[in-house]
């Protein structure tokens, strides 16, 4: 057993890493954009290639069929979203709301932002992904405040005061499972890995790892953005670049979903600890219905999308909560439909707003009218994002509803009203945004900017292809990754 | 996979691939010039061949092959099947997209923003296809919220246009709730192991508890789709928004493909009925009859009118299915047979008189730009041929005979009268009473339709635009005139039309009504000779035969002059067209009557006093009850709690924190109490 | 078959013939009533020959739907009033329609006189459409609903099979069979527009219903308009004789003989009628329009009364 | 283990939940910013304590980490932020003491009962010490949650933080330790200098952003 596995492993962390303190070197955005998007296009074929070879599992490093789906995904939707970013960055750059010197900052963030979500996700072992989980945070933080107008500096500072916070919970919870597992496992870093821990649970104290979910579930859930824990979540979507809005709903959210997953399938194996599933899908539909609420009063898109995100990872939460084999394909499935979808989303709204000069709700109309590839765009992602078909979301709702329903009828009634009043509130802001006579602001579109419409064309045609047709392999390991999680 | 004769699913699912690959083409084809009638001529040929397909698989009975594609739910699959039921609904759904892409050739010249309307014309007629194909409940889910999707679009395709984005906003509101009352419905259905074809639903059954949830959530999700009372209101907000031809697939069509969905669940897949079921369809049926006709009659809206209308004649067939259900779960078989028979034969009919009225608005629409009935007047000497084909529907809609609006509803009427026999109390009683309903809706909606043609085609034109009015296309007229010769035939020989439901309303209750075509004459015997007959045919050519012989004579014989003269009006000629009796002055004594109960109808007079020179104004206010009582409350609610829990996002990082903080004390509490 | 197509013909001719008789005898009998000397029986004969021989001036707005509608309620009431058995049951093409039908011809025709009402663009035409409209809302479905309760009681729509049960000893006393004559009694009232819901003999604006439509119609138009109305009346009248007092209605198969016993009955039948009807006209004065819907309205429950009790007491 | 080893581990943890309880009782910033440093001295005797039973030598550094950054440097920097800023100098309570102190004193209760469901036979000093280590937790919490002025929240968080290295040393051969306490230290000097960059006077929430853009020069 060598400590780091070679080949696939190795390089989706390595190529991040040695970018990131590349790109904050390099002057010069163009050339820093492209490297980026270099960088994040080897990662992401890296990722592929752990489809072919599957290391072994070591005392750090653990490429599962858990958590394989989602480096695939992380890494994808990195690249995608790079793809995005170097057309977005040069029209903030145009238009001088952030300098060349931030560039480098921004660049190099971002791929440390991509190796520590990487490392979260191969970790073997719940410290390090832990730690893995803390950097990332630091460095949104960062990157949410990096066009340091007041809101965007109020919001990091929310972000990084209640993201402590939530890091504190989760480490205090990683301790509990420690001392749980230690009279079973033995004393060292053993305790501390996923492999063996799975392996012995049943043995550990229940007790103690009951107090260690409550922990951890608040911990990461701070980081998922489980109501109500959410606070930081919606600003942060708000303030920051809109790449770092795609890659935070889409990627980072998972991520921590992660964690609160893999400690679930602690929590399931051992035979006396309590059920997590009501734990989770309560916090879920508290969010649901919450979102759905909040999307109604928003004034600024971002900020609407964001809980619209929130509202989404509550209805995994639930899926995964509720269990059973339905149940966790549908999460499995609708939290890659929302990953995909979201950034999408947030691709076109980023664009939205820089040829609108404005993210106020209020301000934007007639989109389809004035600009119709990017209304039209963004119609189709929040007909998406509201589980319409063709979309892959309506597949995941669709078995989340159907077999909540027929399991807990009266749970699936708050779920339906919660998925109706966000829906509502979808359409309510889309309908204004989108169609109707234009509003008279508007400022010429980004010099680059049919390059930049691949990435979320792209998005949308997998989640239309994931709508109708899923290939059998992705279906079995989803099958598979379900039936892990119980 | 089937063989690729004209009478299979897979013959159908090509033809809606083909409709989908028009609706892709027209995405970058829509701002051509000459797009519309390349796409409309495109869907006709395509509609024409699929209706083919239909009438074969009716009239030849259904193909015992089924489809499944690898599609949708991967471990399901996406099954297709035709039925006779599926088969009769898509011979409606094509026969309505047949007209309407014949109108649109014409009508579609006049768009001002084709691309908006052109890629989601032919993607809602595919869907709708796809519904009635659909035989696993995530396929019929998908096909159906995607229809709801395309005709939204088709809302908002002028979206410029006044109430036209709050018309789309209740509409897919309202059609995701019903979805999701549908998915909740197949979530029962198909069980927690997550069976959801069609033939693992008819193998599984359901309990009586949740056989009648399920029940209750087909009303809520196919009755808001079709428009019954109190889940209509988004049908006549965002039928008129749609452009006409449009309307008439929403009104005349998709309605039905919700009745299809009804049908469906509750007699296919839910397995045998319990007599109660009745009552609430009855009920809501009965309702949704009057109510819609009476707010018919309110409208000035031409289109709004007649979307109005459509919640009437949808109530009309919830009738016919109640009493089915009724009939049905007493063994009356026979009896059930023909309320199906009349409750289909009526969806037949609806689709062809209302697709011609919309139609019609549509024209009027193009010749003067205005759907406000109080603005026109005097078509009919500036559209003769739209003005006759639309009277045609109008007789037909108000069940005049020999129409086959007539026809449809003495066949509900013969069922009603069946209904003695039935042994439970509840439905003795209330049967009577929707009886009385539906005479009344009869009644009123031909009120409505002396209103809509007597307003807007006869009197004096109220506006300059009324007075330049002219003749639409002939595309136009055609789609009309082929829908109009269809209701007559249907009218006049209704045998035929008994004959060819026949197969799917023994499919469904095992029983059919007597072979109609070999009877004496033509003529339609629901039971027995003795107990009731309506001979279209025979009344038809009496009133022709009486009619002719009656002008023969009198010209022959007494005078033949005329003479053209002003108007005599009991000697107060007023050459202003505005003394003419208005849309609103038409329909007040009807408002008098009953718009106090139903409307709370409150009107206020501001008579000046003798020698004061300011106009007299009366001022009515109608008030719909529906809106009141539910959705407005509802909506406050939200906007409530929105608003309430909106101030949650402006707090401070210390109250977020004490969140968190009585999140996990409330978690640890719990943990502390955990037995 | 010959035979029958005879009787109805004849029945066809019959009815055509004696309704403007009918007309002329009630209003010689209401000026009786009234101490007057009243016209000649034969009048409104003349009255219509007259009209016929005149020109028809039309409304210079008036389309050809306004020509055309005279023939049309002409055609669709006295196809209607031919399918009422008068002085024989059975006839030959009663089984081409039944009750309900018939009932829907008349609407037909009331239908198209309410577009011709409109079609002149003047405001008394609207004014008698809208209110002939809103009349019809009513009665209607109170007939529909008297039409049940015979139906529920016979087990048949046919008005020859309803006539042939009312004859039978099964009818019995029946209280729904009251409220449905007293229903459809006040249904005729309302639909040949006589007092108290209508005036025919007035041209005074306000009130008029049925005339205010008529008022652009002249000449031949008028005169068969005219005639379609004394057909409606009596039609109702031998609505009322046929299913409420049936005796001596020629039976199928019966030979010449019976058929005039049944003729000579079906006349004193409708001599009597028209005296009830006269007498009623003079006793009651006309209501305000908005008071028809309360007339009507009870014409309507009692039809509904009617039908529950019948769908109520079929158990018992 | 010993008996003397037992007492004096219990003592100490103990002593921490005192110093908790001291932090929530004081009234005056300075005086906050003393009895936290005593509390960092407590924790750097309990780790050092455990390094010596454990046997486990890289504990010192722990220790080390406790003693200099929070007992001296936080505790000083935090005071010389007071007066450049010139910060009020009252702890600002939402909550009275008075009561703040009962939901502290149910807060421990609370730690107790849920660790007493552990069972006890494994190793006696970690349950008592996780008891005590919650309580320092939750209490840091309720600091953080009960006080308004943003000097009296990075207290609450930093003895919040206190408790959890409590637990980790506690946890006997846990690895990682000391990164963890270095990764806190880290964090805690960003929410310091983040205070001080953003001017952040009263409250969290009252950023100034202006602040920051002066401090870097005005470069823009």
């Amino acid at each position: 057993m060598t400590v780091f596995p070679t080949d696939g492993v190795t390089l989706i962390l390595a190529i991040p890493a040695a970018s990131a303190a590349l790109l904050g070197l390099l002057p010069g955005y163009r050339l820093s954009a492209r490297l980026n998007v270099l960088a994040c296009l080897l990662t992401f074929l890296a990722a592929l290639s752990l489809f072919i070879e599957k290391p072994a599992p070591g005392p750090f490093i653990l490429i599962d069929d858990l958590n394989i789906v989602f480096i695939v995904l992380n890494t994808f939707v990195g690249f995608t979203t790079s793809v995005f970013s170097a057309s977005y960055i040069a029209h903030e750059l145009e238009t001088g709301r952030l300098t060349p010197l931030h560039l480098r900052f921004y660049h190099a963030m971002y791929q440390a932002l991509l190796f520590s979500m990487n490392l979260a996700l191969v970790a073997n072992n719940i410290g390090l992904m832990w730690v893995a989980i803390e950097m990332a945070t630091l460095t949104t933080v960062l990157m949410v405040g990096i066009y340091r107008t007041h809101e965007a500096i109020e919001a990091a500072w929310k972000y990084f005061i209640l993201g402590s916070v939530g890091i504190a919970l989760a480490l205090f919870g990683t301790i509990l499972v420690y001392m749980a597992a230690r009279p079973a496992v033995g004393e060292g870093l053993d305790g501390m890995v996923w492999t063996v821990l799975m392996a012995r649970v049943a043995a550990f104290d229940p007790a103690l790892l009951n107090v260690a979910f409550v922990f951890l579930m608040l911990g990461y859930g701070t980081k998922v953005g489980l109501v109500p824990l959410h606070a930081w979540l919606p600003d942060a979507h708000a303030e920051g670049p809109t790449p770092i809005s795609a890659v935070l709903s889409g990627l980072l959210l998972n991520v921590a979903l992660y964690a609160v997953l893999r400690f679930k399938l602690l929590l399931a194996a051992n035979p006396g600890a309590i059920a997590p599933g009501p734990l989770m899908a309560t916090l879920g539909l508290v969010s649901l219905i919450f979102a759905g609420f909040m999307l109604y009063k928003r004034r600024d898109i971002k900020r609407m999308f964001a809980y619209s995100s929130i509202e989404h990872m509550g209805i995994i939460a639930f899926a995964f909560g509720m269990g059973g084999p339905l149940a966790n394909f549908a999460g499995l499935l609708h939290m890659t439909m929302h990953s995909l979808t979201k950034s999408a989303i947030f691709f076109a709204v980023g664009h939205i707003a820089q040829v609108t000069g404005t993210q106020k709700i209020a301000d934007i109309r007639g989109l389809t009218a004035s600009h119709p590839e990017l209304g039209w765009s963004l119609v189709i992602g929040v007909v998406a994002i509201g589980g319409m078909p063709p979309f892959g979301i309506f597949m995941s709702e669709f078995l989340v509803v159907s077999s909540t329903f027929a399991r807990e009828p009266l749970l699936a009634i708050p779920l339906v009203g919660g998925l109706l009043i966000a829906f509502g509130a979808l359409f309510f802001h889309l309908q204004r945004l989108a169609f109707g006579a234009p509003s008279a602001r508007s400022v010429p579109a980004p010099t680059s900017r049919q390059a930049s419409h691949l990435p979320m064309i792209a998005h949308f045609a997998l989640v239309l292809m994931a709508g109708l047709y899923l290939p059998p392999p992705l279906v079995a390991w989803f099958q598979h990754v379900a039936g892990l999680l119980g | 996979m089937a063989p690729m004769i004209p009478a299979s699913p897979a013959f159908a699912l090509s033809c809606v691939g083909a409709l989908l690959a028009i609706a892709v083409l027209a995405i970058p084809g829509g701002r051509l010039r000459d797009a519309a009638p390349v796409v409309y001529g495109a869907c006709l040929a395509t509609s024409l061949v699929a209706l083919g397909g239909a009438l074969i698989c009716l009239l030849a009975g259904p193909p015992a092959s089924n489809v499944v594609l690898p599609l949708g739910l991967p471990w399901v699959g996406a099954h297709f099947r035709i039925d006779a039921l599926a088969a009769f609904f898509l011979a409606v759904v094509n026969l309505g997209a047949v007209a309407a892409s014949l109108y649109g050739i014409g009508y579609g010249r006049h768009e001002s923003e084709p691309q908006r309307v052109l890629p989601f014309f032919p993607a809602f007629l595919a869907g709708m296809n796809l519904v009635v194909l659909a035989d696993d409940a995530f396929s019929f889910l998908l096909a159906w919220e995607f229809m709801s999707l395309a005709s939204w679009a088709l809302v908002m395709a002028h979206h410029r246009e006044g109430d036209n984005a709050r018309a789309g906003y209740v509409y897919i509101v309202m059609a995701s709730f019903g979805t999701l009352a549908l998915l909740l419905a197949f979530g029962l259905l198909a069980g927690p192991e997550g069976g959801y074809a069609f033939a693992a639903i008819r193998a599984h059954g359901a309990s009586a508890p949740s056989a009648a949830l399920v029940l209750g959530l087909v009303l809520l999700g196919a009755g808001s789709k079709a428009g019954l009372a109190p889940l209509h209101v988004w049908l006549p907000l965002a039928h008129p928004a749609a452009p006409s031809h449009v309307s008439a697939l929403m009104s005349g069509v998709m309605t039905k493909v919700a009745v299809y969905g009804f049908i469906r669940i509750v007699f296919d897949l839910l397995g045998p009925q319990a007599w109660w079921w009745g009552l609430p369809v009855l009920a809501a049926g009965g309702g949704s009859a009057v109510l819609g006709v009476l707010y018919a009659l309110m409208q000035n809206d031409l289109k709004r009118v007649l979307a109005y209308s459509t919640i009437e004649n949808i109530g009309l067939i919830f009738v016919g299915l109640g009493l089915t259900i009724a009939f049905e779960a007493n063994g009356f078989h026979a009896a059930a047979a023909l309320a199906l028979t009349a409750a289909l034969f009526h969806v037949f009919n609806h689709a062809l008189f209302k697709s011609i009225l919309f139609f019609g608005a549509g024209a009027v629409l193009t010749a003067t730009g205005e759907r406000q009935m109080d603005r026109l007047g005097g078509l009919i000497h500036k559209m003769p041929l739209t003005s006759f084909l639309v009277l045609i529907a109008c007789a037909a809609i108000s069940a005049l005979p020999p129409l086959n609006g007539f026809a449809s509803e003495w066949l509900v009427f013969q069922a009603i009268l069946l209904s003695p026999q039935l042994p439970q109390w509840g439905l003795k009683l209330l049967i009577p009473a929707v009886g009385a309903l539906l005479a009344l809706s009869a009644a009123l909606a031909a009120a409505c339709f002396v209103r809509v043609f007597g307003i807007v085609f006869l009197g004096r034109p109220r506006s300059q635009q009324a007075r330049d009015a002219h003749e639409v296309d002939r595309w136009s007229i055609s789609a009309m005139a082929m829908l109009a010769a269809l209701c007559v035939i249907a009218g006049v020989l209704p045998g035929f039309m008994i004959d060819s439901i026949a197969s799917v309303v023994d499919a469904l209750t095992g029983a059919r009504m007597p072979a109609q075509a070999s009877l004496q004459w033509l003529s339609i015997v629901p039971v027995a000779e003795s107990r009731s007959s309506y001979n279209g045919l025979l009344v038809f050519a009496f009133i022709a035969a009486s009619a002719s012989l009656a002008a023969y004579a009198i010209h022959r014989l007494a005078s033949q002059a005329v003479r053209r003269a002003p108007a005599w009006d009991c000697g107060f000629p007023d050459p202003s067209p505005s003394t003419q009796y208005s849309a609103e002055s038409f329909s007040q004594p009807i408002q008098r009557v009953f718009g106090s109960y139903v409307f709370k109808a409150s009107e206020r007079i501001d008579m000046p006093a003798p020698g004061d020179m300011r106009p007299a104004r009366i001022k009515v206010e109608l008030r719909d009850l529906a809106w009141e009582l539910i959705y407005a409350p509802i909506a406050q609610a939200v906007s409530f709690t929105a608003e309430r829990l909106n101030r949650l996002q402006f707090l401070t990082i210390r109250v977020y924190l004490s969140l968190v903080f009585f999140a996990l004390v409330t978690l640890l509490l719990a943990l502390a109490v955990w037995p | 078959m010959i035979f029958d197509l005879a009787i109805q013909n004849a029945q066809m001719l019959l009815v055509l013939a004696l309704a403007p008789l009918l007309t002329g005898f009630i209003r010689k009998v209401k000026a009786r009533l009234l101490r007057r000397q009243g016209p000649p029986l034969l009048q409104p004969y003349r009255d219509l020959l007259r009209l016929l021989r005149k020109e028809a001036v039309l409304a210079e707005n008036a389309s050809w739907l306004f020509r055309v509608i005279p023939y049309l309620i002409f055609a669709a009431t006295w196809v209607a009033a031919s399918l009422v058995p008068t002085f024989a049951a059975g006839l030959m093409f009663n089984w081409s329609a039944d009750l309900i039908a018939v009932i829907a011809l008349l609407g037909s025709a009331r239908f198209f006189l309410a577009l011709a009402g409109m079609d002149a663009g003047t405001s008394f035409g609207g004014i008698g459409s809208s209110r002939e409209m809103m009349i019809a809302t009513l009665a209607e479905p109170a007939t529909i609903m008297i039409v049940f309760t015979l139906a529920l009681l016979a087990g048949s729509t046919q008005l020859s099979v309803v006539a042939g049960f009312m004859l039978s000893p099964a009818v019995g006393l029946r209280v729904s069979l009251g409220l449905a004559l007293v229903a459809l009694v006040m249904v005729a009232i309302a639909e040949n527009a006589r007092i108290p819901i209508d005036n025919p003999a007035t041209h005074l604006e306000l009130t008029m219903v049925h005339e205010a439509m008529l008022l652009e119609y002249s000449g031949r138009h008028l005169a068969v308009i005219e005639l379609a109305a004394s057909l409606k009346l009596l039609l109702y009248m031998s609505l009322i004789a046929c299913v409420f007092i049936p005796w001596g209605q020629a039976q199928p198969g019966g030979g010449a003989s019976a058929q005039m016993i049944g003729v000579a009955a079906y006349i004193a039948k409708l001599a009597a009628g028209g005296v009830l009807l006269a007498l009623f006209e003079t006793a009651v004065a006309k209501m305000r329009v908005f008071r028809v819907s309360d007339f009507l309205g009870a014409a309507l429950m009692l039809g509904l009364l009617g039908t529950l009790l019948l769908f109520v007491s079929r158990s018992l | 283990m010993g008996r003397l080893e037992f007492d004096v581990a219990h003592l100490l943890a103990g002593g921490l939940v005192l110093m908790s309880f001291m932090l929530l009782y004081q009234d005056r910033l300075f005086a906050l910013l003393n009895v936290f440093a005593l509390q960092a001295v407590v924790l750097a005797l309990s780790v050092s304590w455990q390094a010596y039973v454990q046997g486990a030598p890289h504990l010192y550094v722990t220790a080390a980490i406790a003693l200099v950054f929070k007992a001296i440097v936080i505790p000083v920097a935090l005071h010389r932020i007071i007066v450049r800023l010139g910060i009020h100098r009252e702890v600002e309570n939402v909550v009275g003491v008075g009561p703040t102190m009962l939901a502290g004193m149910g807060l421990v209760a609370l730690s107790m009962v849920v660790m007493l469901r552990v069972t006890a036979d494994a190793y006696p000093l970690a349950r008592e010490d996780l008891a005590f280590a919650l309580s320092v937790v939750l209490l840091g919490l309720l600091m953080m949650v009960t006080r308004n002025n943003a000097v009296s929240q990075i207290v609450g968080f930093m003895s919040l933080e206190n408790g959890l290295i409590l637990a980790a040393t506690g946890a006997k051969g846990m690895p990682l330790v000391v990164e963890i306490s270095v990764a806190f230290s880290v964090l805690i000097a960003f929410i310091v200098i983040g205070t001080l960059l953003f001017r952040i006077r009263e409250r969290f929430d009252t950023v100034d952003a202006d602040a920051l853009d002066r401090f870097r020069g005005g470069q823009r």
